[in-house]
């Protein structure tokens, strides 16, 4: 079993109005010294190993479902889990 | 940051790269030879590019939009302006137009169809009406490949996200599944406003020395020259070019609405003119309205609030971020407009002023960076009268009409009610905020979506439709289907139809069949749209629709509005009582090429399409209408897709109640597609005033009774089912399909 | 009485509310900017239903912290009724005014559908009017409506009768049922169900009308 | 400068819609193997230093606004940035 981590994020001159809000709101509470928020998706993913390379499967995942690629970027971290 | 590069004006010509923009070598030849005589500079040429294509110039569609119907004393604003506007008396007017987010859609279903959404409203209120009433019209493939699953859910998460949030109630639409649009999804969006007449706006800068206002959201590089990318032709080779994403952000919309209305109703005095920035941006919207007025405009670009650091003239003047306005406003009001956005908390800035004389002049970093003639840019794009021909699929051998057999009519009737495109789309639109604004008499799941107008009797009923099969095999006649069909919905709901937008989606009008595809079926709109009077106000045109050279079917997605006079005479498609009688108005045909029986029987649709006459159609409708102003009528539903048995079984479930009918027809026919009829209930004590009024156009066919059974006997068997049965295979169909 | 309906950036039935208590109810209402300190003079408080500063970070999250905030709070404290509807519902549980959290509703989709209710507790100066009614049914329209308690809060909420609306077919997988709870004094409410879209019947129903009724007739008895 | 990461995630009791929602995806989409999906936000925040602990204020900005401790859990990594 892995457990797999995947950060998604808009890619850059992409707008973030989630991240914009979150910003505007700290600064509102009095957190000036925020200069930037960005707000993307976490996933984590327990998978069984089966016959094919877990990269290979969580690149295709990702490129499919989980993030846009045109307009979105991922990175991950895969961890192999102890057997429970 | 990386500096961009921009090219040299001989640079440019000699490396041809206005070609990745869109601009044919006849077009820049055009531009260098004849409208500027000289070599355009990089940004210039930029302007052109945008400003040139299809969707800011219409090139290819302008000899065909001008064949439609636009006149009718009831016309306050034809086409031209953001949206059209139609009289509805009491010194008010109603305010729509239809837009087409198909290529972003397929791209970022979510964004491109929620950005769509986003478009169109600001077409609305940039008119000064509040928008009242959203519509969505949508083609999907299949739903049975999981791109295609992903696609649908996706934009009407899209469409609901948007409308949701913005607080703009989504009433209606239509939702049709067909192979034809497995590459191309079609995502259309209507919006309908309501104003008074005296806060008609217009999108023009005049007056010399008057403000440039820019308003809401900042720049950034989003939707770079997205215009021309719009009017591209899909190819899977061409997916580098695919960035032109946008995200929408309907909170700052929402806040850009309230601040706009509240400038047009409390601060006309010193508003000129406002517009929305929407396809090709800045420079269509600031280029328009000088245009509009004879203008010339000076605009400093270092002044534009933008989101990114480093952004070239280029990107400021195409990048096509969302949620953005322009004002003209008087010189020396500008604080009063700041103030009005500042309460919103939106960016407002005077960003240029109205010229002497008629250039078009850009400021960057103290340089002049473009001066062209504003009409150059706004009226002076090629025209192009493409070929025509009659393409080989219309040429029939015979006049043969697919011939059903149906042996047991009551298996037919469940099938047909599991067909994606008939069945219930409840799951689909009940993510959608129908009643936000509390004024939704009808929401989604009757013939039209209906609103009422607050503080009068009056009410609008409004409705999306067209069948592309029916266009496939006759553009002509299925273009005066689309419109029929759309003021039959009208009509059912108590409405008198009042005019119409559109949405032309088609594939790429250089091959002369395609083009005959466009040409033949504005014919056919324009035709209809003048015997039911219902003039085009507004509309949009998407084409290139195609992949891999393959387009889809011919589909001019048709919105319509109606005015109901008087909120007792809305009427939903649905059987109100046990013991009412139910009668069709209308003759029943053989009519099977192109139906949903066919495609269901057979896979496709084939042959040539079945007669249909509009003075039969229109003399129908004006029954009807007739008979619910009377107060005649306890239900009506008109006969579309699926034929008459499945009219009759979806008048039945929303009340659970069934029926026992009678017919000499064979059960084949109760699937026919047959134009003009409708479903009609009627109560005893008022059958025998309606019968008198309907002869000899309507037929008695039976009762509706509180039993759970749908009983149809008709000249060879019986359509005999359990209503809860029916109605769980027409709910779950979708659900089940898309899960 | 005299209402405050409560417009933040993004609230969108603000009007239909205020619409409802004027033109149905024919009672007084304000619509009361997020940016004013004080709510002085006001009678009873509704914070309406919409998109709260968009809710892009979670459903009334940032809209706890508006200057309004300490006003509502205040008003609550003096035992004078606030009402959260939906998203004011989302901001009252963010607040802390109320017990528990709104989550995605189980299916991760918005559902806009009517929804049948059981009036859990009919002695309520929210719901006195409904009388011998037990079930209504009201419009939903949510993406987070699916309430969320602990088990010790859940047991807390029944030993008091906090619960004030469950649903019969829980559409969107509320902990309980819960479609409106309302705090332990029993002058805070939030319910995820719009009574403001159901004072008409031409609208399609008139199920809402029982709670402005309650709350104009509770002042009258209490001015009395 | 700071570079802030920040993962919000349901606690373990509570039923996660979106996750749950993505895990059908994935199934659909043939990802059989997937055993679990649980979808949280996360935040990238960049954050000029000043008088008090990095660590301090960004367990306040959580605590306050950016997760609801009743249903979530945050966890962080704090990262100083070459100045710019
Ligand atoms: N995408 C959609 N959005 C909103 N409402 C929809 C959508 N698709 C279908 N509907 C609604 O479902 C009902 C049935 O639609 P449809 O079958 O197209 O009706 P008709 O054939 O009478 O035009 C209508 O009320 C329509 O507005
Ligand atoms: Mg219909």
């Amino acid at each position: 079993m892995y457990l797999i981590k995947i950060y998604v994020t808009y890619k850059q001159s992409i707008l973030d109005p989630k991240g914009e809000a979150v910003n505007d709101a700290l600064h509102r509470l009095g957190y000036n010294n925020v200069e930037q928020v960005e707000l993307g998706k976490y996933f984590e993913i327990k998978l069984c190993a089966d016959d094919r390379p877990v990269e290979t499967e969580v690149d295709e995942m990702c490129d499919q479902l989980l993030a846009n690629v045109n307009m979105e970027t991922y990175r991950y971290e895969i961890t192999e889990m102890e057997a429970l | 940051m990386l500096k961009q590069r921009t090219l040299s004006p001989t640079e440019l010509r000699d490396s041809k790269a206005y070609r990745d923009w869109g601009l044919t070598d006849a077009e820049y030849r055009l531009l260098t030879d004849e409208v500027l005589e000289r070599l355009p500079n990089y940004t210039e040429a930029g302007l052109f590019s945008g400003m040139w294509s299809e969707h800011c110039s219409y090139k290819n569609s302008k000899p065909v939009l001008k064949k439609f119907w636009t006149q009718g004393e009831q016309v306050l604003e034809g086409p031209g302006e953001g949206a059209g506007i139609i009289d509805i008396g009491d010194g008010q007017a109603v305010v729509f137009k239809a837009e087409s987010h198909n290529h972003p859609s397929a791209v970022e279903p979510y964004e491109g169809a929620a950005t769509g959404v986003g478009g169109i409203i600001r077409d609305i209120f940039s008119m000064g009406a509040r928008p009242i009433a959203l519509l969505d019209s949508l083609r999907f493939g299949e739903p049975t490949d999981a791109h295609t699953k992903y696609l649908i859910s996706q934009v009407v998460a899209g469409i609901g996200g948007y409308g949701n949030c913005i607080g703009i109630p989504t009433i209606g639409g239509d939702t049709v599944f067909d192979a034809s649009y497995q590459k191309n999804p079609l995502v259309n969006a209507m919006c309908v406003g309501i104003l008074d007449q005296a806060d008609i706006q217009k999108g023009q800068a005049t007056g010399i020395g008057n403000s440039v206002i820019y308003v809401g959201a900042k720049t950034g590089r989003d939707g770079i020259n997205g215009a021309s990318f719009a009017s591209a032709e899909f190819n899977d080779a061409k997916a580098s070019q695919r960035s032109a994403v946008q995200v929408g952000d309907p909170f700052m919309e929402k806040l850009l609405m309230d601040a706009c209305l509240e400038v047009i109703h409390e601060h006309q005095a010193v508003l000129i003119g406002i517009q929305d920035m929407g396809a090709a941006g800045l420079v269509s919207s600031s280029a328009e309205m000088a245009s509009k007025a004879g203008s010339g405009l000076e605009l400093n670009l270092d002044l534009v609030p933008q989101r990114e650091t480093g952004m070239i003239p280029f990107e400021l003047m195409l990048s096509e971020s969302q949620e953005r306005m322009l004002l003209c406003v008087k010189a020396g009001a500008e604080a009063e407009i700041y103030q009005v956005f500042e309460k919103y908390g939106l960016d407002a800035v005077t960003i240029g002023k109205v010229t002497d004389g008629h250039q078009y002049q850009l400021f960057h970093h103290g340089k002049l960076v473009a001066d062209v003639p504003v009409d150059a840019l706004a009226t002076k794009a090629p025209v192009y009268q493409r070929d025509k021909k009659r393409p080989a699929r219309l040429n029939h051998q015979s006049h043969h009409q697919f011939m059903p057999r149906i042996v047991d009519a009551t298996g037919a009737l469940k099938k047909m009610l599991q067909q994606p495109t008939i069945a219930s789309k409840a799951s689909l639109y009940e993510t959608y905020d129908s009643q936000v604004q509390t004024n939704t008499v009808v929401k989604p799941g009757s013939d039209a979506g209906v609103i009422r107008i607050r503080h009068t009797d009056k009410a609008l009923a409004v409705t999306t439709d067209v069948n592309g099969r029916y266009l496939y095999l006759n553009p002509r006649v299925g273009g005066e289907i689309a419109v029929a069909e759309a003021a039959r919905n009208i009509v059912a709901s108590g409405g008198l139809p009042l005019g119409i937008t559109d949405c032309l989606n088609y594939g790429n009008p250089e091959k002369p069949d395609q083009f005959y595809d466009l040409d033949e079926s504005a014919m056919g709109i324009a035709r209809a749209c003048q015997l039911f009077n219902t003039p085009v106000i507004s509309g949009n045109v998407s084409l290139n629709n195609e992949s891999n050279g393959e387009a889809i079917y011919p589909t001019p997605m048709i919105g319509m509005v109606g005015l109901i006079k008087h909120q007792k005479d809305i009427t939903t498609s649905d059987f109100k009582h046990a013991g009412d009688a139910v009668y069709v108005l209308g003759t029943t045909g053989a009519d099977f090429n192109g139906t949903e029986l066919q495609k269901m029987l057979t896979g496709s649709i084939a042959g040539e399409l079945f007669d249909f006459d509009l003075v039969t159609e229109n003399r129908n409708q004006r029954l009807l209408l007739a008979a619910i102003q009377k107060g005649l009528v306890a239900s009506a539903h008109d006969v579309s897709e699926g034929g008459l048995i499945t009219t009759i079984a979806e008048s039945c479930f929303p009340q659970n109640l069934g029926v026992e009918l009678t017919s000499d027809l064979p059960a084949a026919n109760f699937f026919a597609e047959t134009q003009s009829r409708f479903v009609i209930s009627v109560t005893p004590e008022h059958q025998a005033a309606f019968e008198q009024m309907m002869e000899p156009y309507a037929t008695y066919l039976g009762k509706v009774t509180a039993a759970d059974r749908l009983l149809v006997r008709t000249a060879d068997q019986d359509f005999d089912l359990k209503v809860s049965f029916a109605k769980q295979l027409w709910e779950g169909a979708l659900p089940c399909l898309l899960s | 009485m005299k209402f405050a309906v409560i417009v933040f950036p993004g609230s969108n039935c603000d009007y239909d509310m205020v619409n409802a208590l004027r033109d149905v109810l024919h009672a007084t209402a304000d619509l009361v900017p997020a940016t004013a300190t004080s709510l002085a003079g006001y009678d009873a408080v509704i914070l309406p239903g919409g998109f709260s500063y968009g809710d892009y970070l979670r459903s009334g999250a940032i809209a706890r912290f508006a200057p309004i905030m300490a006003a509502v709070k205040a008003v609550a404290a003096t035992g004078k009724p606030v009402v959260g509807i939906c998203n004011g519902f989302q901001v009252l549980t963010e607040a802390g005014l109320l017990p528990g959290a709104l989550q995605a509703n189980r299916t991760a989709k918005f559902i806009c559908k009517t929804s049948p209710l059981r009036i859990a507790n009919a002695e309520t100066q929210f719901t006195s009017a409904y009388g011998t009614t037990t079930e209504i049914a009201l419009p939903i329209a949510h993406g987070e409506g699916n309430y969320y308690c602990d088990e010790a809060t859940l047991a807390e909420l029944r030993a008091n009768h906090q619960i004030v609306f469950e649903y019969v077919d829980n559409p969107n997988g509320s902990t309980a049922n819960i479609a409106g709870v309302m705090n332990q004094a029993g002058n805070v409410l939030g319910m995820m169900p719009h009574p403001e879209r159901a004072v008409e019947a031409i609208l399609g129903s008139t199920d809402g009308l029982g709670i402005f009724q309650s709350m104009l007739t509770h002042e009258e008895v209490a001015n009395a």
